[in-house]
């Protein structure tokens, strides 16, 4: 299951869609918006996509990851529009026999994602400011920050 | 040699500066990635920090600046991506 | 939150908990009950612990995961008595700036979780037969397996 | 030498093969965790191979072989844990 959404994330939908009965792990990562960044202070944000590229290459890294690791299943949804405070803006779910594959499957996935697919997010600061952000691309106003 | 005509697709800051989703380029009949950044950097200068650091894509893959372009192909700017 | 409970496991509610102002990622980690190991089909299990021990073990490893790491929240729970096929035994949640830190110190909790903390699981195999769990004891029957 | 008198909690497969949650010993007044090892398994030969990959716990910690008890101690017997 691979979903981009204008939706809220049902995370506890995302579980159930990865239990299978040769299942002894499941690892769920969440990435939610956090309201301060150091001291900055976010008040939402906002994701755009390339929709087909997006869906072609969250196909691609599923794929791979099914290649390298013996996972019993994976579900992942990816949040576009607007992202209030707490709120998920993605969610991977991997479930496997043993635990390490879940951890490291899940970790390889959503490493990949923030690399590779062409999903963008905007902040828009508590000071009404919006920055796109481009990691690696020199910002004069701020350093290029790590993300979650 | 032909002209040829390519639309490239634009997102996020990239969109932003060009003010539109997507841009219409005229270019040789036998251009690759790197002339169809050298255009647009040409027509759009406030483009050109944000495009050396963007990858082409084509067809909804990356490509590298040698990729020799057609028509038929859909082309996108990718600024550096920020999903998750 | 560090709970030891007969009832089943409310994920979504751990998950509500660790939320946090400066929190950008969460892992949760879900052990659940898997019907086959291999060949060998489960019934269900049933844990027991010793509950003042695992209670004040479980508090010392929450400790030492906020010393290592800059976790923002740890919620955990452990079921006890018998869960059933596909329902969760424990669940771990971290919550952090960036995931990086909230993978690592997931995994470092589940995986002392399994080494130090005084909870014992039984296999109720469908064939009838019971059989405690404890690794690194020859069992007759079977060879020490891999546990999730 | 004074007997001293502790009692033995037991999870899981020990308890299963001594047939109770807590066991009460009579040990010598200096009796070390070594002596309460070698004495569960004289009066419970069925628990040796057991006891040889368990731990005791005393007050709600492990300790080593050296730990000398003393009668207010809380003692249990932890064989290898499968938590998780």
């Amino acid at each position: 299951m691979i979903d981009l959404t204008h939706e809220p994330i049902d995370t506890a939908q995302l579980l159930a869609r990865v239990g299978d009965r040769r299942a002894g792990a499941i690892v769920l990562f969440v990435g939610v918006t956090r309201e301060f960044t150091d001291d900055r202070q976010t008040a939402h944000l906002e994701y755009e996509c390339y929709p087909e590229m997006a869906q072609t290459k969250l196909e691609e890294l599923v794929s791979q990851v099914r290649e390298r690791w013996e996972v019993c299943d994976i579900a992942l949804v990816h949040r576009l529009g607007r992202v209030d405070l707490g709120e998920a803006s993605v969610a991977i779910a991997v479930s496997s026999a043993h635990r390490k594959t879940a951890f490291e499957a899940g970790q390889w996935l959503i490493d990949r994602l923030k690399e590779q697919v062409p999903i963008w997010k905007c902040e828009n600061w508590a000071d009404g400011r919006q920055e796109w952000v481009h990691p690696g691309l020199e910002s004069p106003s701020h350093p290029a920050r790590d993300e979650s | 040699m032909d002209p040829m005509h390519v639309s490239v697709k634009c997102f996020a800051l990239a969109r932003q500066l060009v003010g539109a989703e997507k841009i219409d380029l005229e270019l040789g009949d036998d251009a690759t990635v790197l002339i169809l950044k050298q255009t647009l950097a040409g027509q759009y200068p406030q483009m050109e920090p944000l495009l050396n650091s963007s990858m082409i894509a084509v067809d909804g893959q990356y490509v590298s600046d040698a990729f020799r372009l057609s028509p038929s192909h859909e082309i996108a700017c990718i600024p550096p991506v920020s999903g998750g």
